[in-house]
């Protein structure tokens, strides 16, 4: 049997998005998996976020996390640059 | 503090209406920012500024602000935020902030933390479209995410 | 600076056409104080507020607080300050005030500023009209006028 | 020939007009007088006055000054209590 795997949902916003030119995918990942994990998938299939590496933040289920922060199936990471409303 | 308000919209901000929502007879003084899109940065002319968000993890950001300026003035009355987002001209608001409260110093220091809080924590960004380009606004990384 | 505007009315205040008549490209900040009739002082029921005003003294007055922001905050972009007077009812304006800057912490600090001044030198007198009876609200004697 | 004399409008705000019941008045004053010259012919006429002895400012021509402060024909003399606005 292989290993578990989880779904999550990922939402990019910013230059993030534009960067990416995605908004929204969903993403298969192999358990036990960070944010960072999803991270380095991110950037496996769009090489350009490589710019955001020291930058980008997460949340997850709308809250701000750290990247070393677990994730499980179902949750919603979202990666962005530093906010900057107003 | 059921009837503070927070929301995100794309339609041009209601200013007079949200004031309107938050004025109560025990409140002397009302403290309003609003936020408008400048027609230059550093001099460089600009057309317009287009804000992305995230908008429900923008209204509870928003809700934890107004937490916190509870905490550090609990005389304020009411305290209503409002983002705008999409694309915004110039001279349009692209955030709205009232805090009311009996005494005017209080609302004066919280409407100010305010808006200082939310330009660091709510999640939207802008780009600023020039005559001759455009570029992303570059935010501050917060120390609570140094990893 | 020409463009600042310093009123005494009788009718209520129009405190968003203020807004717009002060807006301009070159301000990111508006801030706004605005002063309301409170239901209550010190615990005892506020019925309405009788303001009696000395009107083209006030507007001199008001005009000279402008000039004070203005050196002190030389990036102030615009004034606006109108004070009404007359018989006022709970929730409604007695004075709005308008300062507009490029940056937000200059508009709120001379914002605050000005409703300070206003305070201490505009020549306008409050009248309490509580339930069970009135009384003049008693003023700071000023420290220039000292004889 | 008599002394000389100047008149001056007087105008009350806020209690010491609902003190004294009235809002304008002119007045003749021998030369040379000050404000204070008025202020003592003002509590002559209205006695309930008294009470702001101590408290109450003055504007000529709508600018504040001191009651030490000249009155010449023609002036404005304003009489009020600490003001008391906002």
């Amino acid at each position: 049997m292989g290993k578990e795997s989880i779904n999550i949902s990922v939402l990019l916003f910013g230059a993030c998005k534009e960067v990416a030119g995605i908004s929204e995918l969903s993403c298969e990942l192999i358990s036990p998996a960070t944010a960072a994990t999803a991270w380095e998938e991110l950037k496996r299939r769009f090489s350009d976020l490589e710019r955001f590496e020291r930058s980008a933040l997460v949340a997850i289920n709308e809250e701000h996390a750290q990247r070393n922060h677990p994730l499980k199936d179902g949750d919603i990471l979202a990666i962005f640059p530093p906010v900057s409303g107003g | 503090m059921n009837q503070d308000i927070y929301e995100i919209t794309r339609e041009p901000i209601d200013k007079l209406g949200l004031e309107r929502r938050l004025i109560t007879g025990a409140a002397g003084a009302v403290v309003t920012f609003d936020g408008i899109v400048r027609d230059n940065t550093d001099g460089r002319r600009v057309l317009t500024l287009d804000y992305d968000a995230y908008p429900p993890m923008a209204v509870k950001e928003m809700r934890r602000v107004g937490e916190e300026i509870r905490e550090r003035w609990p005389d304020v009355e009411r305290i209503g935020i409002i983002h705008r987002f999409g694309e915004l001209k110039v001279t349009e608001s692209s955030v709205v902030i009232v805090v009311t409260s009996p005494h005017r110093k209080v609302a004066f220091e919280a409407c100010h933390y305010a808006i200082d809080r939310v330009k660091q924590v709510v999640p939207i960004w802008k780009k600023e479209i020039f005559e001759d380009g455009e570029a992303w606004v570059e935010g501050q990384r917060p120390d609570i995410q140094t990893v």
